[in-house]
């Protein structure tokens, strides 16, 4: 099946998200669609899907003009969507979450599951999904939930698939997994649009490529193009995409952990026994699979979690036991998982959570009055020196892109005097202009003699910044290695395999 | 699974206060307790079949071997913990041993009804019944309710003047529910259609419909009482053989309508929440109204559905207070209920049966605090009418902790301005 | 601090809150003639029967005005001020109204929904009362002393409920409900002690308080008006400092607005809720104290009147800023204090104040009606209240 | 308004109330009734206290100020706003219900206090109750615990205890405790379905005899009587059985204690009218019909002319003073 969109637009205001797009996907092809944060992709694609209304243009599936006004429209005429964010109801499993909107009842009305259970056993047996129909969604790591959505699409038989950075949260085990499953789709006939940041994966499965930029298509490319032709047609600048490490001193030890065990409320350990150190001057990154106890020992380096034994000595001095606030004080500098849950207060201004962990100190505050002006004159300060993007510092933060969301979070972390810095997947669904910004800063600081502690689940990341690589499985470090490990390495170790 | 541990650590605080207190009741109403009286509980109401008639015993006896049973269930709720096996049903056990424990102490030399106890409480919790469970109708599709006391009220008014007015109790009844109906459907438009927050519109209804209700009072009903305010009651109706029963008879089978069309609420909405279609989509749109969306269900149509649902509910629940009780409306009859019927619901957790157990806790300690009131305490009669109140807040913070509402719950919701 | 630069209060602001009155009145209007005996007599004659709607309505309503700003037939030929003298009842109705109604605002921005703002206020009235009657102090030191007392019985009992959900984590809805009838039942026990009984009386009343402890007049003894009104004005000024300007005010909205962020940068989530829950209760409680020892002078089972369920639709209306309770309380203070005037002139029940209360806080809240019942194009609308449900 | 348009003939008389309507079925309803008994002697009108934002002080004064001539406080919340514009106002005059008009224990010369034996009628009201026990025991409950309300179930307490003391009964009253002086109270006076409960646990207990000292909420114990059929009801403050229209529920009414507020404010009024206002304190007493039974009605029949022998005596003797209620 094709589909066809002509020129497709959409205001927000006087944002113009959209501006007259044409695109053209033909049956069995992958069509990759680039752009940077904010370029407008996933609005063209809720367009297509029904949950923006257009202001102007046409759908046309297999050359026929289709009102799509709501997603059953687009449902029923077989195009199926993987949300950039998902749309799984947490506390439902499975089998209610793919059977809702289209259930089947029976006696007395009683919901029947059991077609709906063997059809999902049946898809998930055929790409090796391994998902089980009665799990509760709210308990699955994010890469089965992934592959929920995209069971939910095939069982519903789309034909035009559209995949909104499906693998933002996928490790790269996953991640190829996917790929592998977006081919087998594709020569079964099944269209895709495939949006995504991560250029290696473009390359990897993109029959052809859009590219987007301020909500206007600015080019089409091939495959074959390099990663950096691609990343300057994205942004419209060069791009360096792989920082150069360059040569750096690696000092004192700064931070020292042992026996580090995190349980949770009912005394099972998510951490079991974790020791490592890391140097002035040091990055060491610690990979994983999402969910194998990463998050867990990053919230502890700041005391955000309750039930841990063992040692965080932090220049000497015991970290354990301080409050949040006396952690970060210490000189530990937080970059959180989550921008929006844990580092961000939405509808406070940018200037206020630029100084969200010092706004009772002087000089933003004398005493308990709080000084307007200085915070706004140090807002704008950080404005330039982190090239934040924003119209104005009273403006509320959820207001910014991600990127930039991003960049308040490390300006306001990085503005205490810093020993170490925590960076929790900084770069989680950034394009690649933010992540060369972060990277950078990263770097910058290991470069000031700050020791840097870096949670990510991306390999190419990983393997870009680290001078050592912590790999934990099953809340446990499985080895630490240098950082001149292979990619493949790396994504075995992962996935809990240990070499002899 | 953060939740659910936390909810472990808790049940075993639980089982701590609980073994603590069994123990304590033991010793004080039991071992030290000096009165030689006795206790004297009263199993007949009517004339249901006789199981057992009257039960005397020695008031300490009585504390002890209540105070026993209630040590030794706890001990099998903390082995069964150990194990992971659910507890239930020895920690029910065990908080019943204690309170029997400590009525059988406190009304030594006195008379307890225990059959009318337990029907007391059945009764006082009607209306929190209902109100609650149109809570959970509405919020569980994504709609705070605050304005439980307004349809309560609406109804009870409604369902008294129109009954007094056509001198029928089934028209009554009839009404409550379409009274309920336009309250909630004020709800509804304003909230899902207009977008206006939802614990602002609540509000602002409840004092709406007190408004109205106590000028009209004044207005119409006290003038013209004979015509407008003195309407018929709906008479108990004995559910043949089942009301023989003994004990449980006369609690549950020998009322009138409204507590059967109780029974029947409670029962559907439990069955069509968890097991319907119907359900699936309320609980998502409550849940997550995006992804509910981009299935082709339509969030606000099904929001809109289960509000006016809800306000029928609770309607039919204002008419206990008219036609299912004294007849005639009384100003602000409803005295409040409707905000204990909305911490039922979240004492509950949002669940039907979680918000019945709230709300029948609640209507046995106001009706025990009036029959330890009647035969007779120390305690002065202001601290007795404190019971209830207390003993939900020592309840939600003991037991209860936090509760997590349906996620979308309050949330307005237009396609497009998701996040 | 969202707004640095200083908006100058526009009339168009007003446009919406003054339409909104309108439109309740003209509802209440409808109430007032389809339930008058009299107009309902002539139902069948069109123009007597409008003619007789307009005498009744417009009869209630001056009532309503003469009882809340002006009335020319009190003014006494060597005192024409006094026509003025519903202007001061007016004030004296809403400043126990604007303090309950800043209690529940602070804890609606920290996210904290308080309905206990009832028992807080029954808590500082009871505090204020008996400082107020039971010990004698000089004048001046007196008053200040039952205020702190009222403070602080308010600000326990309010604190109380913040730390209950710091610790367990129970909502502070259900923990504010039952509470509020906790304190009600505790006032009438505590009436009917002999420490609280008037002397010779057997009634649930207490003494008065000593003058000393009353809050002075401001326009002599004609006029009941009192400092109370400054005591309410100038603490809505400070409430806003607290939120806008200062460390704590910073931490309370942080944590409203999103406690897990507020915690990971620090900011201890525990603490922030029981401090704004004690002040939320402190300023409740002294409205308690501005009640008794500005108008009320004795302490009965129903000094609390409706004031702390008041607030609550006060502060939704002033969106729970500081300068909106201000202005809400001053329209429901008049709206009540001219109800019992409308009720003695011409039998139009005061619910009716009920039921227009409720109106302009719905219509206030539903621009989108207003616009469309005023064929209204732009209309400009104030910031958006938003309640986070349950979860918050 | 047109209330200042009236006749300049008439004295104005205003009744000012603390809580409820004057359609309360109580007092207020009594009061109000007696005012206007008056009207061909004056005009009335009332104010009733904003039930939300009570303020008596306020509310006193806006009749001073509407130049009412007779200003009537109905409730005892009242009294402190009354007595203070009485002195305020030494050229209106005022009357006081359920008070005896009193300003720091003295009379002044335009305020009169207006005040019942509730405690001799209820007094009778509870030998009667003893007197038609057949199952030895009576109950009775009040809205809160306040001296107007707890005078009639002390009185009725004292009633059954004289019966018993007379007779060398043991009729038992629940719902009050003479050296306590607390009992079973609703907790206010406008939740019936908790004042039905109430009454369903007193006959669950034995009572059937009920006597509700709650206002309105009679009608909820009447209803459970009509339905049980294992009780009777004694209405209070006025004759319950006149107010109601159902004759299921006539039919269980036993008797109602009066309180005679409506002939003391009639009293009042017609003495200003006449230009005798005096402040000597009312007293209703069982002697001058200021209280007292309203009378049988369906159950006339049921009761034992004995009995209703001994109540005829027992009101005469308490009158006399040979019977003492206080003990
Ligand atoms: N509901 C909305 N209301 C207003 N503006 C919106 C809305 N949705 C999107 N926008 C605007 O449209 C622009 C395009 O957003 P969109 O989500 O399509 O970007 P994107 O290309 O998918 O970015 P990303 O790579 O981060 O996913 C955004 O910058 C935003 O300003
Ligand atoms: N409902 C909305 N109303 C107004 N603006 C919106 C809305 N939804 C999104 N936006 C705007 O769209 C822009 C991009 O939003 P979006 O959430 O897609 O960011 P993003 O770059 O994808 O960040 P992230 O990677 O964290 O999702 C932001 O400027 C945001 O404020
Ligand atoms: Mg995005
Ligand atoms: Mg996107």
């Amino acid at each position: 099946m094709s589909l066809e969109l002509r020129g497709i637009s959409k205001s927000f205001g006087a944002l113009l998200a959209n501006d007259s797009i044409d695109l053209r996907v033909e049956t069995g092809e992958i069509h990759a669609i680039l752009g940077e944060n904010g370029a407008g992709k996933s609005t063209l694609m809720n367009i297509v899907y029904g949950l923006v209304a257009p202001d102007k243009g046409e759908i046309l599936v297999d050359d026929v003009v289709k009102n799509i006004k709501e997603p059953s429209d687009a449902l029923a005429s077989g195009i199926g969507m993987v949300h950039q964010h998902f749309m799984l109801v947490p506390v439902f499993t499975v089998a209610e979450n793919i059977v809702l909107g289209h259930e089947k009842s029976g006696f007395a009305g009683i919901l029947d599951l059991n077609e709906a259970r063997e059809r999902i056993k049946k898809v998930s047996d055929q790409f090796n999904f391994d998902v089980n129909p009665d799990d509760l969604i709210e308990g699955l790591p994010v890469g089965v939930q992934q592959r929920v959505e995209i069971i939910r699409a095939l069982i519903y038989d789309a034909k035009v698939l559209i995949l909104d950075e499906p693998t933002a949260v996928l490790t790269p085990q996953e991640t190829d997994d996917l790929l592998k499953i977006m081919k087998q789709l594709k020569e079964d006939g099944t269209s895709i649009i495939f949006i995504t940041h991560k250029l290696r994966e473009v390359k990897a499965v993109a029959d052809r490529i859009t590219i987007i930029r301020r909500g206007k298509v600015v080019g089409t490319a091939s495959p074959d193009a390099s990663q950096n032709e691609l990343a300057s047609l994205m942004v419209g600048r060069e791009v360096e995409l792989a920082p150069d490490k360059g040569a750096h001193a690696i000092g004192d030890v700064v931070l020292k952990v042992e026996g580090l065990t995190i349980r949770d409320a009912v005394g099972r350990a998510l951490v079991n026994n974790v020791n490592f150190e890391v140097k002035a001057g040091e990055v060491l990154a610690i990979a994983g699979v999402q969910g194998n106890g990463q998050s867990e020992v990053a919230r502890s380096m700041v005391n955000l979690e309750e039930h841990v034994e063992g040692s965080i000595i932090l220049d000497g001095s015991e970290v354990i036991g301080k409050s949040v606030r006396e952690s970060l004080h210490a000189g530990i500098a937080f970059v959180p998982e989550s921008r929006e849950l844990d580092g961000l207060i939405g509808s406070m201004a940018i200037a206020e959570n630029l100084i969200l962990d010092l706004h009772d100190l002087p000089p933003y505050a004398k005493g308990i009055q709080m000084s307007p002006s200085v915070v706004l004159a140090e807002a704008e300060k950080r404005k330039e020196e982190f090239d934040i993007r924003l119209q104005s510092v009273n403006d509320p933060v959820s207001s910014l892109s991600g990127g930039n969301k991003q960049k308040v979070v490390l300006a306001r972390e990085l503005s205490r005097p810093v020993k170490l810095l925590v960076a929790s997947q900084p770069t989680r669904g950034l394009d690649v202009g933010s992540i060369e910004f972060v990277h950078k800063r990263i770097l910058e600081e290991r470069d000031a003699g700050r020791a840097v502690l870096l949670f990510s689940t991306e390999l190419d990341e990983v393997l870009a910044l680290a001078d050592r690589i912590a790999v934990m499985y099953r809340g446990e470090i499985l080895a630490i290695v240098p950082s001149g490990v292979t990619a493949q390495e790396l994504g075995l170790l992962m996935a809990g395999v240990v070499h002899a | 699974m953060k939740a659910l541990s936390a909810a472990e650590r808790r049940r075993r605080r639980t089982l701590f206060v609980m073994a603590i207190l069994a123990v304590l009741s033991t010793l004080i109403f039991g071992l030290f307790q000096k009165s030689g009286q006795n206790v004297t509980y009263g199993f007949t109401l009517d004339k249901e079949w006789v199981l057992i008639q009257q039960w005397v015993i020695s008031s300490r006896t009585a504390s002890l071997l209540f105070g026993v049973i209630s040590v030794l269930a706890s001990a099998v709720a903390f082995l069964q913990f150990r194990a992971g096996r659910t507890i239930g049903l020895a920690s029910g056990i065990g908080s019943a041993g204690i309170m029997m424990s400590f009525l059988s102490w406190a009304a030594a030399g006195k008379f307890i009804p225990f059959t009318g106890l337990l029907q007391g409480a059945l009764l006082l919790s009607v209306p929190l019944i209902f109100g609650s469970m149109a809570g959970v109708l509405s919020e569980r599709s994504g709609v705070v309710n605050i304005a439980i006391e307004g349809q309560l009220l609406a109804g009870a008014f409604v369902s008294g003047v129109v009954a007094s007015l056509t001198h029928s109790t089934f028209l009554g009844l009839v009404v409550a529910p379409l009274a309920g109906c336009l309250i909630s459907t004020l709800l509804a438009v304003f909230a899902i259609n207009f977008s206006i927050d939802q614990i602002i519109l609540g509000f602002v209804l409840n004092v709406l419909v007190y408004g109205i209700t106590d000028f009209l009072y004044k207005k119409l009903l006290i003038p013209y009482q004979s015509t407008w305010n003195s309407g018929p009651t709906l008479a108990a109706i004995k559910i043949p053989l089942l009301w023989k029963i003994p004990i449980v008879g006369p609690i549950l089978f020998d009322q009138s309508i409204i507590v059967y069309l109780m029974y029947g609420v409670i029962f559907f909405i439990n069955f069509s929440l968890f097991k319907t279609k119907w359900g699936l989509r309320t609980r998502a749109v409550g849940e997550h109204p995006t992804a509910a969306d981009s299935v082709g269900i339509k969030v606000n149509r099904l929001r809109f559905m289960n509000v006016m649902i809800a306000g029928m509910v609770a309607g039919l629940g204002g008419a206990y207070f008219t036609v299912g009780g004294v007849g005639a409306f009384n100003k602000e009859m409803t005295a409040g209920k409707g905000f204990i019927a909305l911490a039922a619901l979240i004492f509950g957790r949002w669940t039907p049966w979680g918000a019945v157990s709230a709300a029948l806790l609640f209507g046995f300690a106001d009706n025990l605090q009036s029959v330890l009131g009647i035969i007779g305490t120390p305690i002065p009669s202001e601290f007795m009418l404190m019971v209830p109140y207390l003993a939900t807040v020592i309840a939600v913070t003991g037991f209860v902790g936090r509760v997590r509402a349906p996620a979308a719950d309050g949330t307005p919701y237009k396609r497009g301005e998701s996040h | 601090m969202r707004k640095l630069t200083i908006k100058r209060p526009s009339l168009r602001a007003l446009t919406l809150p003054g339409l909104s009155f309108v439109l309740a009145m003209f509802f209440g209007a409808l109430l007032i003639a389809f339930s008058d005996s009299t107009v309902l007599k002539h139902i069948g004659h069109p123009v007597t029967f409008i003619k007789s709607a307009g005498v009744a309505i417009w009869q209630s309503y001056l009532a309503l005005f003469e009882g809340s700003v002006y009335n020319p037939s009190l003014a006494k030929p060597h005192d024409a001020l006094l026509s003025w003298y519903p202007l001061s009842e007016t004030l004296v109705t809403a400043a126990p109204l604007i303090l309950a109604g800043l209690s529940v605002a602070l804890a609606f921005r920290a996210g904290l929904f308080n309905i206990g703002a009832q028992g807080q206020f029954i808590f500082g009235s009871i505090a204020a009362s008996y400082v107020g009657f039971a010990f004698h102090m000089p004048i001046g030191i007196h008053v200040v002393v039952a205020v702190l007392a009222a403070i602080i019985a308010g600000a326990i009992w309010g604190g109380l409920v913040g730390l209950l959900k710091a610790r367990t984590g129970s909502h502070e809805v259900i923990v504010t409900i039952m509470l509020n009838y906790v304190a009600l039942y505790f006032l009438m026990w505590l009436l009917g002690t002999t420490r609280f009984l008037r002397p010779g009386r057997r009634d649930p009343i207490s003494p008065d308080v000593l003058p000393s402890a009353r809050m002075p007049h401001l326009a002599g003894d004609n006029y009941r008006v009192n400092l109370g009104i400054f005591v309410a004005l100038a603490t809505a000024a400070f409430v806003w400092w607290l939120l806008s300007r200062s460390t704590w005010g910073f931490r309370f909205r942080a944590v409203g607005a999103n406690a897990a962020a507020a915690k990971t940068a620090g900011i201890s989530v525990p603490f922030v809720m029981t401090a704004v829950m004690a002040i939320s209760g402190g300023l409740a409680g002294l409205g308690g104290a501005v009640h008794v020892l500005g108008s009320d002078f004795s302490l009965t089972s129903g000094t609390a009147g409706n004031f702390g369920f008041d607030a609550i639709t006060v502060a939704l209306l002033g969106r729970a800023k500081p300068m909106g309770v201000v202005f809400a309380s001053l329209l429901f203070g008049a709206l009540r204090a001219g109800g019992g005037t409308m009720q003695a002139n011409t039998n139009t029940p005061i619910d009716i104040v009920l039921v227009i209360q409720a109106l302009v806080v719905l219509f206030i809240a539903a621009p989108s009606v207003v616009k469309w019942v005023f064929r209204l194009k732009n209309l400009k609308t104030t910031g958006e209240l938003t309640a986070k449900g349950w979860n918050g | 308004a047109p209330a200042s348009l009236a006749a300049a003939s008439k004295p104005k008389v205003c009744l000012a109330l603390d809580t409820g309507g004057i359609d309360d079925h109580s007092f207020n309803a009594s009061a109000w009734a007696g005012a206007q008994s008056m009207a061909s002697k004056a005009t009335v009108s009332y104010v009733v206290a904003d039930a939300n934002n009570p303020d008596y002080t306020g509310e006193v004064k806006s009749l001073v100020d509407a130049k009412c001539n007779l200003i009537i406080g109905v409730g005892f919340l009242i009294t402190s706003a009354v007595d203070a514009a009485a002195v305020a106002n030494p050229t209106v005059k005022f009357a006081q219900v359920d008070d005896p008009g009193l300003v720091n224990g003295k009379a002044i010369p335009n305020l009169r206090g207006l005040t019942f034996a509730t405690n001799q009628s209820a007094f009778v009201g509870g030998y009667l109750a003893a007197g038609f026990s057949k199952t030895g025991k009576v109950a009775t409950y009040g809205g809160i615990n306040i001296p107007p309300v707890s005078i009639y179930m002390d009185g009725f307490a004292k009633g059954v205890a004289y019966y018993n003391k007379t007779k060398g009964k043991k009729v038992e009253v629940l719902g009050w405790d003479t050296a306590k002086q607390d009992g079973t109270f609703v907790g206010g006076f406008s939740d019936s379905n908790k004042a039905l409960q109430i009454s369903k646990n007193f006959e669950q207990q034995g009572a059937d005899v009920i006597f509700p000292v709650a206002g309105g909420l009679e009608n909820a114990t009447a209803s459970n009587s009509a339905t049980s059929h294992k009780s009777v009801t004694i209405g209070v403050d006025s004759d319950m059985w006149g107010q109601v229209t159902d004759a299921k529920i006539k039919a269980v009414i036993l008797n109602s204690v009066t309180k005679g507020v409506g002939t003391s404010v009639a009293a009042a009024i017609k003495d200003t009218a006449a230009g005798k206002f005096t402040n000597t304190m009312y007293v209703g007493t069982l002697a001058n019909k200021g209280t007292g039974l309203a009378g049988f009605h369906n159950l006339a029949s049921k009761v034992p002319a004995k009995l209703q022998q001994e109540l005829r005596a027992l009101a005469a003797q308490i009158s006399s003073g040979a019977v003492d209620v206080t003990k």
